[in-house]
């Protein structure tokens, strides 16, 4: 319907529009922020201001999405098909609630230097770029772009220790990380002489000399950094910890969907002829970091720190997902980031409304009681921890069913049983959270007392519950929209000529 | 070929049940109405005796093999299996019916009085009619499952009322262990149950005995074995007898009417029920035979050296059951019913008689606030001067157990004891063992019971003179029933006056078209007139003897009070404790089984192993495996950098194959 | 009567009945339980009391609209869900599971009854709980899409987990989460195993689906897989029921649970393991469930759990732990039915279910009452209560003779058939299985004779009430129909019996053929007398 | 595939260096303690790959000179951003040692 060609100034303009848009916002909200940057009001605003312009981009992603807009030819650059929209959608609502969700907190535990919100809006443009791009090198300037600024983000709190550490820790592994993705594009590049997925599918159709698969093999480290796959995950649980809650959720949510979905359109659309190659990897990876994840967080005493290592082992659920390169599979990423992403938001959103200011970590067996004191903060961080459980009529359920399905479709029966078993092992932390929460008193008279919803905080977090459940019930529509989506993945026209 | 009043037996079971269910209720709403509750309880069954006789003169009416059955209504159908809750009216069912609903009468009559100021007086009535209820539908039974349900029923009635005074731990104790034991049985009457649908497809009587049994063969031994454990668990024999002398925790009628007169025959009527079975196979018949043998004698051995005029009647009671499974055994059915009826007089006119006294006894104690054994043989003495009547008629029925001619007990242990000479003569020498245990039990018998009397009613009264004072007959709702009994005792044996004396064998006539093909079948040959007539001589000998023995030994010895008594030794003492037997089980099978329960089952392998090792292990094995992961994320850079590498490394090789 | 059920089930036909009623029986308690929430607090016995009602009388059409002579399913809908993927809403009835949805209902309002004053504490949560459970009961048992089971398979967790969690006693924390851990591994493997199931069958038929009927049909396709599958849905029921020895979560979490939680797990919740074998596992895979080798292994361990249980029972201290210990016994012998593979074993099985619901349901109200008053439950605090309260040790030692099996009340007549039934084909085993009518009243009696009976040693207890008419109301209704099922069981095996003959012919061609039995002629007049 | 490029003669050499260099600051980052250091081996290891994309160029065109010209745009933000957390830390812990940095694990 609106085709494009994105080797033109304006096709290449319009193909670019959410990002453009959110771009040239964040300069307005950095510039606004150097004007107002007194107290929390002006910190709100900021927030607010950000939100408008998430809420801008993301029109401009619907926009196109119901538009229909693709490009002529093979996607120079930027992809525009629907998985790219519905990634960018998932993203931008993360990065919306992350925003919604900051306000408060950035408040209550006085962190106000507003120049939070243009980082996640920088961030967010990162993201974006990765889910859009159907280059190497834009994936690279993608992933970077939103690297440095949420390495800015976890560090954000910097006068406490935590924090700083977090930030260092994410940067020094995160650059070393980067440093083998880029190689691995140095190498890929060399042998096909193609950044583009396509032609690089198209030049590799037949077989991968050595140096390409050297360059896919370094390329998947990269990746196994950013979505925290075992062995590249030890960062993860410090990183989360030791940010600040909302940067917490936004990275345990926004970055690794960023990351899955770059992954997802490089190997499906850029290596599909090498999926005997990357499959094993894949599956390994796949399910020691299940295994890792999930074994890891039964020992934790800290909600952040379970939750964080939990993060991990979905990490794993979703490499699962990505092992068969089907548009089935791809579809099931696609759905169960939706599904991992709401509820672990939603998650970090409630562990920040329940934070205490000052020493801020939250033990497990601090939210003894909080049903009776905080019934609706209690059902719904339980609904969300049955989600991430994978529990029937809930969203976290029909994504794992879905993984499994497809996994199940390609005839490996392993990595099912594993997410069977994963899920099983999950359980061990997950529950005693929800035990501490109904079953015990609270241990003073006073306890909870300081638990702070602010209005939009609230809005985010019942929402977020209502998306499990209603997804939870009825999955269709977004099941549907998923393998939609993932159908447009596939590897474009095989090309020979360099146009 | 019906006559309408056979349809009608149900309401020999409706009355009783009738009455089971308006006392329970009294005993609930309105325990002091007890003036209902002596109405209905004992009215019922009179009613329900009376009905069954007008069912029994029915079935006189007709042909002789011409068994009626009643269908009420269906019960288990499933599958193949299609039993109905039915009612066989048969020549068999119809002696027990008038037995059970007779002698029942009259001991509901006799509870009036003994019972009267029991608080659970209507409780007692409403146990003691539901116990009828299960009686009747045990006789009544066409099919092996209605059978049983009546077989478990008085099982639970038994229970009841062997536990009646419940807050002593010993009664409680005494029902639950008769209620276990019998259970060990039923599990027999199960299984035989399970093979023979196996093999016939079918468990109403007609059909499984008129099924193609191979005679001898394997199955049908292991269904009348299976068949007689359960005989053996309902009617006390070895190795299940113990529960029995335990039994007698109950109210003394209830021991009369269950534990001697009607319940724990039940066993003897089910082998004559099944005779055909039986007759099909000698082994098992042989092992019915010999364990009743055995237990006849070892239950009257046991019977000499106790004190508790109760535990006396109950061993004796054991010992004649014994007598009425050789009956059977050797293929003399009629014979054994016999037995069982006149037992079901004299037994119970024994128990009975013994309540009047303890009710004697025990209302002297009460009155003198004495805390005395009132049912110790060695606290009493002389009692003939203060219950004449009781006195009287004991000795009837003593003379009636010890098979002194011309009371009922002689004709019927007489034609057993014959039936096993003869089984000896036709072949089966064996017998001849069972034969000789059955004569030295017959003058053991004569002989306890010669010494229970004499120490009862002769010599000195041992009570004290205040007491003494207290001492007198029971009312007339006791002793005429007991009085009625007494007749029954002396005379029932004209019911099956042998040919030798003229008579006409009337009872086994009347059997025959039910057990009569049965016992030709197991071949069963009487023995010649001119043997029977030694025989018999013998037997009443035997019986003389043991008497006189009985009574000039006990009367010979002082007897002291049971407080002032020396502990018995050396044999005595064995006896004393019924060899033991008891604490034996208690060692080698309760106790183990429970120990091994507690300690290994439940507390090594279920919390142990299973939930120990398999549930809580796995998880605290995970949760070890995550502390040690958790302690591998040591917060070192360095670390973190040394797995990414090697994870890096791996990769590589991998993806290069 | 006959002409009663006539005129009811001409007037359900009037109205529809068959359509709307299995939705209506789902949907209600959910509606209660979003209603309950939402109206004050103080209404919340009432409230539930009358959805309760509601919902079982709606139910007891059940029994009057079902036909008999039809083996297949009944009162079917199917509306589509999700349907690009195969699922489905598709509910229906047949014989196996009329009577537990019958049971599940019918059990609701005593339940309300029988919390009534033992729960004060966050009353409108309990009660929204309980209702919400017994949708998830419904709807296990109606669905025929194996997505819909499943949900509703774990959904039943929650409300139980809450249940005991809450309101349980002091051990609670350990006996909840170890239920929901346990069951949650069971069947974690199970979902696998659905999947796994439709992508086979989808294969070689070209439908993806969910459908009960669609898998069944086409069952055969599952080739070299079935093992596996079998093993993992084997695993999710053997825990459910459970079949010794995955039963040590049922202890625990019967001892732990409030009264009408224990009752639920016993009444309902235990069945779902025997009822998923009955419907999924053994006809999935009849070919290899019912080989020697696997038919042995299911067989030794339901004998073990028979005796095993009967003996660790008999040693409990705690009176529910006793009761708990006796399912175990008593699932076993469904299992042994199940396996037996003769309608009558399986027709006994079912009425092993039902009868052991309705049983051990009201001995857990029973031990409820007692704990109410006494907050306690060991055996060794009691002795003598009979003479204190007489109606309470009647209904006990009722309750308990039904559940030793004694013929006249309702354990006889499941345990009976299926002995019986299995006879042919496992004489061995049920020998052994038999023995259990000597432990079952060993453990059960002994139990009462400690509790009711002996001298009344602890003084706390001679000033002990008796049950009022509140908690009579609870218990007539449970020991009535243990008479009645004892003495006439017709109209359940009669309703029972065309699903079970439909059951037993489809797994009839992957057995062995059992032992031939004489055909029976019948020799003796009959006289029908019908009073 | 494109016309073959005419001669790469430092190709094998070129891309070796790289090599070395990238594992040269693997082993930095491997071995030293010392946050700047890492940090410093990082940049070595950029540009170990930039090093890789001139070689490559010779073979594949200009994209790889291109490319460089990203990565050090790319590698000038990390080292701003990352010289300001390491001074962060070195606010809190008086050092830049890594192995003081262990407050969070577990």
């Amino acid at each position: 319907m609106n085709a494009l060609d994105t080797t033109t100034p304006i096709g290449a303009t319009l193909a670019l529009l959410p990002e453009l848009l959110l771009t040239g916002w964040s300069l307005v909200v950095l510039l606004v922020v150097a004007w107002r940057h007194e107290g929390e009001r002006d910190s709100r605003f900021a927030g607010w201001l950000s939100f408008a312009g998430i809420l801008l981009s993301l029109a401009a992603v619907l926009g196109m999405w119901h538009g229909d807009w693709h490009s002529e030819g093979i996607a120079h650059m930027v992809a525009l098909d629907s998985f790219r929209y519905a990634s960018a959608t998932l993203i931008l609502l993360l990065a919306g609630a992350s925003t919604l969700l900051s306000l408060r907190y950035l408040g209550r535990q006085r962190l106000l230097a507003p120049e939070y919100y243009p980082l996640i809006l920088f961030a967010t443009i990162g993201m974006l770029v990765m889910a859009a791009a159907t280059d190497l090198i834009l994936i690279f300037l993608g992933l970077e772009v939103m690297s440095v600024a949420v390495y800015v983000l976890s560090g954000f709190d910097r006068y406490r220790r935590s924090s700083a550490e977090a930030a260092l820790k994410y940067f020094l592994i995160g650059a070393f990380a980067s440093s083998f993705l880029l190689y691995g594009i140095a190498l890929i590049w060399g042998a096909t002489g193609q950044t583009n997925l396509s032609l690089i599918a198209a030049q590799l159709a037949g077989g991968a000399p050595t140096m390409a698969s050297l360059g896919l093999g370094l390329l998947l480290i990269g990746f196994g950094f950013k979505v925290s796959a075992v062995p590249f995950h030890m960062w993860a649980p410090d990183v989360y910890d030791g940010a600040p809650t909302p940067v917490t959720g936004f990275m345990a949510t926004g970055v690794k969907a960023a990351a899955f979905v770059a992954l997802v359109r490089v190997l499906d659309q850029g290596f599909i002829a090498q999926a005997h190659q990357w499959q094993p990897v894949i599956g390994v990876l796949a399910v020691a970091t299940i295994l890792v994840g999930n074994i890891t967080a039964l020992a934790q005493e800290s909600l952040k720190r379970m939750l964080a290592y939990s993060s991990v082992a979905h990490a794993g659920y979703l490499l699962v997902a990505a092992w068969p390169g089907t548009a089935f599979g791809s579809g099931a990423v696609l759905f169960y980031l939706a599904a991992y992403c709401v509820t672990t938001l939603a998650s970090f959103g409630i562990l920040a409304a329940i934070e205490h200011v000052g020493s801020r970590t939250v033990l497990i067996d601090d939210l003894e009681g909080l049903f009776s004191k905080r019934p609706w903060g209690a059902t719904s961080l339980a609904v969300c921890l049955l989600s991430l459980l994978g529990f029937p009529g809930t969203f976290g359920f029909v994504g794992k069913w879905y993984i499994i399905s497809s996994v199940l479709r390609e005839g490996s029966w392993i990595l099912p049983v594993a997410v069977a078993v994963g899920s099983l092992i999950s359980i061990g932390y997950y529950l005693p959270v929800i035990t501490a929460m109904t079953f015990k008193p609270e241990r003073t008279i006073d306890a909870h007392r300081q638990v702070a919803f602010s209005r939009a905080g609230k809005a985010i977090v019942a929402m977020a519950v209502l998306l499990i459940l209603l997804f939870g019930v009825w999955p269709t529509a977004l099941l549907n929209s998923a393998v939609r989506s993932a159908r447009t993945l596939a590897p474009q026209a095989v090309v020979t000529e360099v146009p | 070929m019906t006559a309408p009043i056979i349809g009608l037996v149900w309401v020999v079971v409706a009355l009783p049940l009738l009455g089971a269910v308006l006392n329970g209720l009294i005993a609930v709403l309105r325990p002091q109405a007890k003036s209902a509750v002596s109405v209905i309880g004992p009215g019922v069954l009179v009613g329900a005796f009376i009905m069954a006789a007008a069912v029994v003169v029915g079935l006189a009416g007709l042909p002789p093999d011409a068994p009626q059955v009643v269908r009420i209504w269906p019960w288990l159908v499933a599958g193949r299996l299609d039993v109905d809750i039915a009612f066989l009216v048969d020549r068999l069912s119809a002696v027990m019916l008038l037995v059970v609903t007779g002698i029942g009468s009259l001991i509901h009559i006799f509870s009036i009085g003994y019972m009267r100021s029991d608080e659970g007086y209507a409780r007692y009535f409403a146990y003691l009619n539901l116990f009828v209820v299960f009686m009747l539908v045990l006789v009544l039974g066409s099919n092996m499952p209605v059978v049983f349900i009546g077989w478990e029923g008085v099982g639970l009635a038994s229970y009841l009322l062997i536990g009646f005074w419940f807050s002593d731990e010993q009664n409680a104790a005494a029902g639950k262990k008769a209620f276990l034991v019998n259970r060990i049985g039923d599990f027999g009457f199960l299984v035989a149950m399970f093979l023979v649908w196996n093999h016939v497809g079918a468990l109403d009587f007609s059909t499984v005995l008129g099924a193609p049994w191979v005679p001898g063969g394997a199955l049908v031994t292991a269904v009348t074995l299976f068949l007689f454990l359960g005989c053996a668990g309902k009617s006390a024999q070895i190795p299940l007898y113990v529960w029995l002398p335990d039994a007698m925790a109950g109210p003394t009628p209830v021991s009369a009417l269950i534990h001697a007169a009607t319940m724990v025959t039940a066993g003897v009527y089910l082998v004559a029920r099944t005779g055909l079975l039986f007759a099909a196979a000698p082994l098992s018949s042989a092992v019915v035979a010999g364990i009743g043998a055995l237990t006849a004698l070892f239950a009257a051995t046991i019977g000499l050296r106790q004190y508790d005029i109760k535990k006396v009647l109950a061993y004796s009671t054991v010992s004649q059951l014994g007598y009425m499974f050789v009956g059977v055994g050797a293929g003399a059915y009629a014979a054994g019913i016999f037995h069982l009826v006149t037992h079901a007089f004299f037994k119970a006119l024994l128990f009975l008689g013994a309540g009047s006294v303890i009710h004697a006894m025990h209302h002297a104690y009460h009155a003198t606030h004495s805390h005395d054994d009132a049912q110790d043989m060695r606290n009493m003495g002389g009692l003939r001067r203060y219950l004449p009547v009781t006195w009287v008629l004991m000795w009837i029925a003593t003379l009636a157990i010890a098979g002194v001619p011309p009371f009922s007990g002689f004709f019927s242990k007489d034609e057993i004891l014959g039936a096993a000479f003869a089984r000896g003569a036709a072949g089966q020498p064996i017998y001849y063992v069972f034969y000789a245990m059955l004569v030295v039990a017959a003058f053991i018998t004569a002989y306890y019971m010669a010494r229970l009397m004499a120490m009862t009613f002769h010599g000195a009264s041992r009570a004290t003179a205040a007491e003494r004072e207290q001492l007198h007959e029971a009312p007339w709702s006791m002793t005429g029933p007991l009085i009625v009994l007494g007749i029954g005792s002396a005379v029932a044996g004209v019911l099956n006056l042998p040919t030798l004396v003229g008579g006409h064998a009337w009872l086994e006539h009347w059997l025959e078209p039910v057990t009569g093909i049965a016992t030709r079948l197991s071949g069963f040959r009487p023995v010649a007139g001119n043997h029977e007539a030694v025989l018999v001589g013998l037997a009443v000998l035997v019986g003389v003897a043991g008497l006189i023995a009985g009574f000039r030994a006990t009367t010979a010895r002082a007897l002291v009070p049971a407080r002032e008594a020396a502990p018995d030794t050396g044999l005595a003492r064995l006896v004393y404790h019924k060899f033991y037997v008891d604490e034996l089980y208690e060692r080698f099978i309760v106790r183990p089984i429970v120990t091994f329960s507690r300690v290994f089952l439940w507390r090594i392998f279920d919390q142990g192993v299973v939930d120990g090792v398999a549930v809580n292990g796995s998880a605290r094995l995970f949760r070890g495996i995550g502390w040690l992961g958790s302690r591998l994320q040591s917060g070192q850079v360095g670390l973190y950098i040394v797995v990414f590498v090697v994870g890096a490394i791996w990769i590589l090789r991998t993806i290069l194959g | 009567m006959a002409e009663i059920e006539l005129v009811l089930r001409h007037f359900l036909a009037s109205i529809g009945y068959a359509h709307w009623i299995l939705h209506v029986l789902l949907i209600l308690p959910l509606v209660g339980a979003v209603g309950l929430l939402l109206s004050p607090g103080s209404w919340a016995r009432w409230f539930t009391l009358v959805v309760a009602a509601l919902e079982f009388g709606l139910a007891l059409g059940l029994w009057f609209a079902f036909d008999p002579t039809n083996g297949g399913i009944q009162f079917e809908t199917t509306i589509a869900w999700i349907p690009g993927w195969g699922i489905s809403y598709h509910v229906g009835l047949d014989g196996i599971s009329l009577f537990m949805v019958l049971l599940a209902t019918g059990m609701m309002p005593l339940l309300v009854w029988g919390s009534w004053h033992s729960i004060q504490n966050r009353r409108r949560g309990y009660y929204a709980l309980l209702l919400a459970l017994k949708a998830a009961m419904v709807g296990v048992f109606i669905s025929l899409d194996l997505f819909l089971f499943y949900c509703f398979w774990e959904l039943l967790l929650i409300p139980m987990y809450f249940l005991i969690g809450v309101w349980g006693s002091a051990n609670r924390l350990y006996a909840a989460t170890k239920f929901v851990i346990y069951t949650f591994a069971g069947s974690i493997l199970m979902l696998v195993a659905i999947i796994a199931m439709v992508w086979l069958v989808g294969r070689s038929t070209g439908t993806y689906s969910f459908d009960y009927d669609h898998l069944l049909s086409n069952s055969a396709a599952l080739g070299p897989a079935a093992p596996w599958l079998f093993t993992a849905f084997a695993l999710a029921f053997a825990v459910k029921v459970p079949l010794f020895p995955f039963h040590t979560w049922l202890p625990d979490a019967h001892t732990e649970a409030p009264t009408a939680g224990s009752v639920d797990l016993a009444v309902i919740l235990l069945k779902m393991g025997t009822y998923g074998f009955l419907r999924f596992a053994i006809p999935f895979f009849p070919a290899f469930a019912l080989s020697k080798t696997v038919s042995a292994i299911f067989v030794t361990l339901a004998v073990a759990g028979i005796i095993y249980a009967a003996l660790v029972s008999m040693v409990q201290p705690d009176l529910k732990r006793l009761v708990a210990y006796s399912s175990v016994s008593h699932l076993g012998f469904v299992m042994l039915g199940i396996w037996g593979s003769t309608v009558e074993s399986v027709q006994g099985a079912i009425m092993v279910m039902l009868s052991h619901g309705i049983s051990t349901g009201c001995l857990f109200f029973l031990i409820g009452m007692l704990y109410d008053r006494r907050h306690t439950r060991q055996i060794a605090d009691f002795g003598g209560l009979a003479r204190v309260a007489p109606l309470m040790a009647t209904a006990f030692v009722i309750t308990a003779f039904a559940s030793i099996g004694l013929p006249g009340l309702n354990g006889f007549v499941g345990e009976f058939l299926v002995l019986l039934g299995s006879f042919g084909r496992y004489p061995l085993a049920v020998t052994l299985a038999a023995t259990v009518v000597i432990f079952a009243a060993w453990y059960l009696l002994w139990a009462v004779q400690r509790v009711f009976f002996n001298p009344m040693t602890n003084p706390e207890n001679r000033t002990m009430r008796d049950v009022d008419l509140r908690e009579l109301a609870v218990l007539f209704p449970l020991v009535f129909s243990m008479v009645w099922m004892g003495i006439y069981p017709q109209p359940f095996l009669r309703r029972t019996e065309a699903a079970s003959r439909r059951y037993v012919e489809m797994v009839r061609p992957y057995l062995p053929p059992p032992a031939n039995a004489a055909a029976a002629g019948a020799a003796a007049a009959v006289v029908e007398a019908r009073p | 595939m494109p016309p073959a490029a005419p001669i790469a003669p430092l190709l094998g050499p070129a891309l070796g260096l790289s090599a070395v260099l990238f594992t040269l600051g693997v082993a930095g980052v491997l071995l030293r303690r010392n946050a700047i250091v890492l940090f410093m081996c990082i940049e070595l290891m950029l540009n170990a790959v930039n090093l890789a994309f001139i070689a490559l160029a010779q073979l594949q065109g200009v994209g790889g000179q291109i490319m460089v010209f990203f990565v050090m745009t790319v590698a000038a933000a990390e080292a701003a951003v990352g010289l300001a957390i390491i001074l962060a830390i070195f606010r809190h812990n008086q050092s830049v040692d890594l192995q003081n940095v262990n407050l969070l694990h577990g």
